[in-house]
């Protein structure tokens, strides 16, 4: 898999925000969000993200579409650097590069009507035909299993998840290679959740899309990830095959994630869980060394100090972490005992 | 406010007065019943520096007249003898020196500042090098004829009035020199501008902080937004009944602050004794119903007039200006401003009853001596002459009392006549300045003006002489632009004949006044009267023609 | 108000909808005929019975102040603009004159007559002898033009300077902000009190156009210029967050030119609060004409408004006080009517908008 | 805590700088402004005037008399006025507020009082005639000119009903400083006070009216009736508790807007010597020194206004604290 070329490469991305204002109580504060990330992306399959929420995943995936400017690092698409590029440069390559938003009612705007929706990204790229257009939309309201009469409605007058797949059919409208869906479910009841993953699922074998699917939710992640990211503050902790790193995570966060989630064990026991201690720590004013230090069951003195570089393991599997766990369900109920 | 408080400069009459007022000053047995007690003054604002050489206002030359002295002042009197000028802080009235430029003042001995100091020759030249210092508004105007006077307008600081003032501290005398002689120059004396004040008195304007006094009176506080308090002065012993007489009340509260409308109900209630403003029309019916012993009406030597601007159009020709005074209802203006009773309709450039008036009205429908009726024919068929109609004209009128409303009845005038008049109405603190400066291009606006001394030459010399226009400046008191060469020289003449013969002067200025009303530079619309409501309690309403009620003679107890 | 308080939407509440009914057969759309909001708006609109009375009062206004030179030529017989202080009317039998000179005690004083509630001076007269009915009719005119069109201008500023700042941002937004914010913190009186000042004693200038001191532009750009920092800034607050908003980032996404974003996705937003602020500024704009009118420096005579009528009116508070109190009460019906409009407006178009017009 | 402050002190003499400017060329555009013919007197020579116009300064180009009135106004603090020559201006200003709170201090309290009770009568009777006519009422305040219902009320009190048993005790217009006679003081204001809440009491109704019944669907009060606990303790522990924020902080900005001479109808109506008023006739007079002062001090009661309920805001609701 190593030797194939990525579809989309991002090396060393850092993005830090400005917030606050001058004006404000509290001035501008610089919020790191992201530091120092590399990732690869190859054709055909799903790179899964998962991270508690401000870990910065969203924002990676918003800086892999080059939605943000960057403030270092590189961003490779299908081999062209499109780090650099202002708006309108990318403005061409946004055909081939698509986005699925967390929120399905904030991401469609409630003035328009569905079918304008749908049809905006045709119409800007320069499928200017009418007929062209309105048999494309009736495509697209096909293959998100909608009904072609809701074109003419508004957005406010569908359930959640068929505006996820309003939102999909926009997203799919000029038939891109790549789609960075950010949480696209986590909005959604469970039971359309799951419905709304097979359509992903469907999609990409019927158009043979490239994923990069952002979750917090490890399940939906298990369920449609080929490989997966897990993040933490900002950084990629750990990479690798999805089973890999689901059954046998080599980061003490990644453990406590799975654990987090409460299922039961072979035996019907629900497992004990590896509580976090605290909260995520202020991206504002990171601490220093391994970022995880401050909540780490396992945290030792080379921790607070050094920072800890994403490392191969086997398997292309790697991980940010001086100490990696070894062997399968780790830390189950181990960890808890430091606290 | 203050711009009617300058305007309001009042009267010296010839007239009898007509009101109601009370009569006769009081006998010394009712003095000593009437004095104590505090006499309760009010006025919607207060009229600017308290300094009695700077200050230029009708409500504190009021003031003034019971604080401060000069050389000579107005009689203290009623009726026609309050025109005339007595000796005050000089034993006498000079003789004429050297065909009238000179002029020999001997001071009373033993009279006291407030301070406790005596008044001495070196005050006297003090203060006269002093309104130059302080850039007294007449400077330039009225003491220009002081020998010395041009050094000290150029340069105010360094003023010493060498050769013109000159004090004699042995003989305790003062001695003025003429650079020309002046008809006028004791009636310049006896405005408070001619005070005499302490030699040490700072050169320059007192602004809140009172000056020294001399008479019965003096300022003992000051606040602009609140009020003036005033109290016996310790060093006053009476010199002269005739120039400043005791006063009867003990202290005298002068607030500011009240609108006149409530002035009103103040004084109903008996919570004050006198406003200075002039009652808002609507309150007349009431007051002269429920109080008609509260009012005293008394004459006024000014005028309402509307200046048009002669050299600009559509007022640049004659035949438009005649016509406006044609159509002019004066009647209805007095209407306006109160009714029969508080103002009577005027044509001509002088007040009824001022030297040198001869009544003369040729805009009416009878021409003659008395105004009548508008002659409308005669001003649409002198319209029509003009070829003026469809003129654009916007009237400028201050937002003070009834001048809008006058204002807006002389635009419906305007418009009737066929002109296109629309009003502007300014703040009154703007417009007295705006409607003078030709910059502004003021077709026609509303004034007024009260006379500042006795002589006809207030009225013709200062509002329509050629000396009085200053093109671009602010202050240019001939609103009109009206500068015809020949009045002017005519005008400039008789000022000379005044200082030998003021009958024959005066024959003369009948006659001016006529001519000039003759060109119509502006429409004069009536003479109004002074209403001065008092409350119960308060007697022996005493009225000058020059400065209006005489608050030392009034008592309130 | 903070604009804080306005400006700061979750993501639903722009889009107007709580989250996720339950599950994918609850489909909305099935019972519901597909209607936009701005239809769905005027609908909820034209059922609310109050802002419909309130359209009806509003329109009867301004049918009676159209139909003013109507009534000057055929009911009250006068013209409005021209003094009439030595005329008379005959009631019945009598013939009175208008200005009616004062016979009681000293004889001082001369009053308008009173209303006599015919034709002919219906409400009286005022203190130029002039019918005071017919003059509310005028003076109507000139109070609902005033208000109607500072609130145009007011509204067209504020969208502009709103949306420029918040979708340009960076210098612009931060001069532009500032602008407001100086503005902001002037007393508002004040400002207009000193602009009425100066423009009223030397009208107006810009390059080749002159705006006579007269003109009624000078009251209509005064107030509509005043009152641009209470709509721009909650505009600029809204256009903020809709720029940060979900779907215009996938509108950039997609590679929507920013012209096309802003025209598509803000403008339309944008426009729903111009549309719910009009009415309140409408009655905003009219309560601050008869403030500046009334301390003379609004409409200047022998034009009218209700402002210079109540003005008049003051100087006769004592004998005809009929002349001050119907042009207030003229003033109360309209604005009482523009803000019944006002909220069934936002109850329609924008219900969760929290308006707060004006300072007092 | 310390630089944030400082950062918005520096905000606010910024706002203010702007507002002061402004206000020097509004002047200095004003045909007429000039004074120094005003303080000559009516029939001074050009030489005279020259002299005036240079003893006040008035000759020198507009930057220098900028910086010299700003100086003297905040640094000399000797600041005098054009028309009552001699008149300092600081002094003035600082009389003329006790009348001004006085006023609105005054006023407040009613329309707080009023407010409350109309918004939560209103809200406990929703739908209700009751509800109805409080925001019919309600709206009719907010719709009334403020010196009309002024000079209406000095119609009634002062003049057509002045003689009758319900208005006898109204003493004449003006101001009386509660520490010469505060019985006279509370009887003078009485009639000021409650024509400017009219307003208020009309709009802070409606908008609690609104909080409340916004309140009312919140889960915490859903929470709050399934407990069992009585409505008006609902009402007031919890409902009106919350809906208070808004009310306080829409407070905070008119009362700062109020002092800082958003009164000016009322102080002109009923004739207070305020601040407000004292503007006015500044503004009327022309009188620069006096405009300085007022303008200074009123913009600086709204820019204080709207910075401490920002900060009450951010304070009360962490959420807004970046949202700009």
């Amino acid at each position: 898999m190593s030797g194939r070329v990525p579809m989309l490469e991002a090396a060393s991305v850092t993005k830090t925000f400005v917030v606050g204002s001058r004006f404000r109580s509290g001035g501008i504060q610089h919020v790191q969000a992201l530091s120092d990330v590399s990732l690869k992306v190859f054709a055909g399959e799903t790179l899964g993200l998962v991270g508690e929420s401000g870990c910065g995943k969203s924002t990676l995936g918003r800086c892999l579409l080059r939605l943000y400017d960057l403030n270092g690092g590189r961003i490779t698409f299908k081999g062209r650097d499109i780090s650099g590029l202002g708006q309108r440069e990318l403005r061409p390559l946004r055909a081939d590069m698509q986005m699925v938003f967390q929120d399905p009612y904030a991401s469609l705007n409630p003035r328009r009507r569905v079918g304008d929706l749908i049809a905006e990204p045709l119409r800007v790229h320069g499928r200017r035909r009418e007929s062209e257009v309105q048999d494309r939309l009736r495509e697209l309201m096909d293959l998100v299993n909608l009904s072609p009469e809701f074109l003419t409605r508004f957005p406010h007058e569908f359930s959640g998840g068929q505006r996820q797949r309003i939102g999909i059919a926009r997203a799919i409208a000029l038939a891109p290679s790549l789609i960075v869906a950010d949480e696209p479910v986590s909005a959604l009841d469970v039971s359309v959740q799951a419905q709304i993953v097979n359509l992903f699922m469907d999609l990409q074998d019927k158009l043979g899309l490239t994923y990069v699917f952002i979750a917090h939710d490890l399940s939906v992640v298990r369920q449609i990830a080929t490989r997966t990211a897990v993040m933490y503050l900002g950084g990629i902790v750990e990479l690798g095959e999805t089973d890999r790193v689901l059954h046998r995570p080599a980061h003490p966060y990644t453990a406590a994630l799975i654990s987090a989630v409460p299922e039961p064990d072979p035996q019907g026991n629900i497992r004990a869980r590896t509580i976090l201690r605290g909260e995520p720590p202020s991206p504002t004013n990171p601490p220093p060394g391994c970022r995880f230090h401050t909540r780490c069951p396992i945290a030792q003195e080379r921790c607070r100090v050094e920072v800890p570089l994403l490392r191969p393991l086997e398997d292309a599997h790697s991980v940010a972490c001086h100490f990696p766990l070894d062997g399968p369900n780790l830390p189950n109920g181990a960890a808890p005992g430091h606290a | 406010m203050t711009l009617r408080r300058w305007l309001q400069s009042s009267a010296v009459a010839l007239l009898a007065a007509t009101g109601l007022s009370a009569l006769a000053l009081p006998s010394a047995a009712d003095a000593a019943d009437h004095t104590g007690g505090t006499l309760r003054l009010t006025s919607s604002s207060a009229a600017g520096t308290i300094d009695p050489q700077v200050n230029y206002t009708a409500q504190d030359w009021q003031i003034f007249y019971i604080t401060n002295d000069g050389l000579v002042e107005f009689k203290k009197d009623e009726g026609p003898g309050s025109n005339d000028v007595v000796p005050d802080l000089a034993t006498s009235i000079p003789k004429p020196q050297d065909g009238g430029k000179t002029y020999v003042f001997t001071l009373r001995k033993g009279i006291k500042f407030s301070t406790g100091a005596e008044v001495t020759p070196d005050d006297v030249v003090a203060s006269f090098q002093r309104l130059f210092k302080v850039s007294n508004p007449n400077a330039g105007s009225w003491y220009n004829v002081i020998v010395g006077a041009d050094a000290c307008i150029k340069t105010p600081a360094t003023c010493t009035l060498a050769g013109g003032v000159v004090a004699d501290d042995k003989a305790n005398t003062i001695t003025f020199h003429l650079t020309q002689p002046d008809s006028e120059f004791f009636y310049k004396l006896a405005t408070p501008f001619g005070s005499i004040l302490p030699a040490n008195t700072p050169p320059k304007d007192l602004g809140t902080t009172p000056a020294a006094a001399t008479g019965p009176y003096m300022i003992t506080s000051n606040d602009p937004q609140k009020a003036m308090i005033l109290k016996r002065n310790p060093y006053f012993k009476e010199w002269s009944a005739a120039a400043q007489p005791a006063g009867y009340v003990d202290e005298i509260d002068y607030t500011f602050g009240t609108k006149p409308e409530d002035e009103i109900t103040a004084i109903e209630n008996g919570q004050q004794d006198w406003m200075f403003d002039t009652p808002p029309a609507d309150r007349l019916p009431e007051m002269s119903r429920k109080f008609p012993k509260q009012i005293h009406i008394n004459p006024l030597f000014a005028i309402f007039y509307a200046p048009m601007n002669v050299n600009i159009a559509p007022f640049n020709n004659k035949d438009a200006r005649l016509a406006v005074n044609y159509a002019f209802n004066r009647r209805s203006a007095v209407d306006i401003y109160g009714g029969p009773r508080l103002a009577v309709p005027n044509c001509q450039i002088l007040p009824p009853g001022f030297p040198g008036y001869k009544p003369y009205c040729p805009y009416t429908k009878n021409p003659g001596t008395k105004w009548s009726a508008p002659d409308m024919a005669k001003a649409k068929s002198l319209m029509a002459a003009s070829g003026q109609a469809g003129q654009k004209v916007t009237v400028i009128s201050d937002d003070q009392n009834t001048d809008p409303q006058i204002s807006t009845y002389l635009v419906s005038v305007l418009n009737q006549l066929g002109f296109k008049a629309t009003l502007k109405v300014i703040s009154a603190n703007i417009q007295f300045t705006y409607i003078q400066n030709t910059k502004n291009n003021v077709q026609i606006s509303l004034s007024q003006w009260y006379q500042d001394y006795p002589a006809a030459s207030d009225f013709i010399n200062v509002l329509l002489g050629c000396g009085s226009f200053h093109p671009g400046s602010d202050a240019s008191i001939n609103i009109s632009g009206f500068c015809d060469k020949t009045i002017d020289a005519a005008i400039q003449k008789n000022l000379v004949t005044a200082v030998t013969d003021p009958k024959a002067a005066n024959a003369e200025w009948a006659k001016l006044d006529h001519e000039l009303t003759d060109q119509a530079p502006w429409v004069t619309m009536f003479t109004p009267k002074q209403l001065d409501f008092v409350s119960k309690r308060l007697g022996n309403f005493s009225y000058s023609d020059q400065f209006k009620v005489i608050f030392s003679q009034v008592w309130v107890q | 108000m903070s604009d804080s308080v306005i400006d700061t939407p979750t993501p639903a509440d722009l889009s107007g909808g709580g989250m996720g009914e339950p599950g994918e057969a609850m489909a909305a759309a099935r019972t519901r005929a597909t209607e936009g909001p701005w239809r769905a708006g005027l609908r909820k609109l034209m059922r609310d019975r109050t802002a419909m009375g309130a359209v009806v009062v509003l329109i009867l206004i301004i049918l009676a102040c159209v139909a003013a030179p109507w009534y000057a030529q055929h009911v009250s017989q006068s013209d409005p603009f021209q003094s009439n202080l030595d005329g008379q009317i005959t009631i019945g039998k009598n013939t009175l004159d208008i200005m009616q000179a004062d016979t009681g005690g000293l004889g001082l004083g001369v009053t308008p007559i009173g209303p006599t509630w015919r034709g002919q001076y219906f409400l009286g007269a005022d203190d130029q002898g002039r019918d005071v009915m017919a003059r509310m009719l005028y003076g109507g005119r000139n109070s609902l033009i005033i208000s109607f069109a500072s609130t145009v201008i007011c509204l067209v500023l504020a969208a502009l300077v709103g949306t420029v700042a918040g979708f340009l941002g960076g210098w612009v937004d931060t001069i532009l902000a500032r602008l407001l914010d100086v503005l902001w913190a002037f007393p508002i009186y004040l400002l207009a009190i000193s602009l009425s000042i100066v423009l009223i004693s030397k009208g107006l200038q810009i390059g080749p156009i002159n705006i006579p001191s007269n003109s009624l532009l000078i009251p209509i750009a005064i107030i509509g210029v005043v009152y641009v920092p209470y709509v721009a800034r909650p505009i600029r607050g809204q256009v903020l967050s809709l720029a940060r908003s979900d779907f215009v980032l996938a509108a950039r996404c997609l590679g929507v030119p920013s012209s096309r974003i802003l025209f598509r996705d803000i403008l339309p937003n944008v426009t729903t609060t111009i549309i719910v602020f009009a009415p309140l500024m409408m009655a905003l704009n009219m309560l601050t004409e008869s403030a500046l009118s009334f301390l003379s420096i609004g409409v200047q005579p022998p034009s009218a408004s209700w402002g210079t009528i109540i003005q008049d009116g003051e100087d006769l508070l004592y004998t005809q006080p009929m002349v001050a109190i119907a042009p207030g009460l003229a003033i109360i019906v309209t604005v009482l009517a523009l803000n019944f409009l006002g909220d069934g407006v936002r109850d329609a178009f924008d219900p969760r908008a929290k308006l707060r017009v004006g300072k007092g | 805590m310390l630089l944030p402050t400082l950062r918005r002190l520096a905000e606010m003499i910024f706002v203010m700088l702007g507002i002061s400017i402004v206000v020097f060329l509004i002047f200095f555009a004003t045909p007429g402004s000039d004074p120094a013919a005003r303080i000559a007197g009516r029939n001074a020579t050009p030489e005279t005037l020259a002299q005036v116009r240079h003893s006040f300064g008035l000759d020198q180009p507009l930057p220098i008399q900028y910086i010299k009135v700003m100086e003297k106004l905040f640094i000399s603090r000797d600041l005098t006025s054009f028309v009552n020559r001699g008149q300092k201006v600081i002094p003035a200003v600082i009389e003329a507020t006790p009348v001004t709170l006085s006023l609105v201090l005054g006023a407040a309290v009613i329309w707080v009082i009023f407010g409350i009770w109309v918004g939560v009568t209103a809200a406990a009777t929703r739908g209700t005639v009751i509800d109805r006519g409080l925001m019919l009422l309600g709206l009719v305040g907010v719709s009334m000119p403020v010196f009309w219902v002024g000079s209406v009320a000095n119609l009634i009190t002062q003049s057509r009903f002045h003689d009758t048993w319900l208005f006898h005790w109204v003493p004449g217009l003006g101001y009386t400083p509660i520490t010469q006679n505060p019985w006279l003081w509370f009887k003078s204001l009485i009639i000021p006070w409650m024509t400017l809440a009219i307003l208020y009491i009309g709009l802070y109704g409606r908008v609690l009216r609104a909080n409340l019944v916004e309140a009312y669907q919140e889960d915490f009060i859903r929470t709050a009736r399934a407990k069992g606990l009585s409505e008006t303790r609902i009402m007031f522990r919890h409902a009106l508790r919350t809906s208070l924020i808004t009310f306080v902080s829409m407070f905070g900005l008119d009362f700062g807007a109020l002092v800082g001479g958003g009164a000016l109808l009322t102080e002109v109506v009923f004739d207070l010597p305020g601040v407000g008023r004292l503007t006015y006739q500044a503004l009327q007079n022309l009188d620069l020194p006096f405009i300085m002062a007022t303008v200074m001090y009123s913009s600086f009661f709204v820019v204080v206004a709207n910075a401490l309920v920002d900060i009450a805001y951010a304070w009360l609701d962490p959420r807004v604290r970046d949202a700009r």
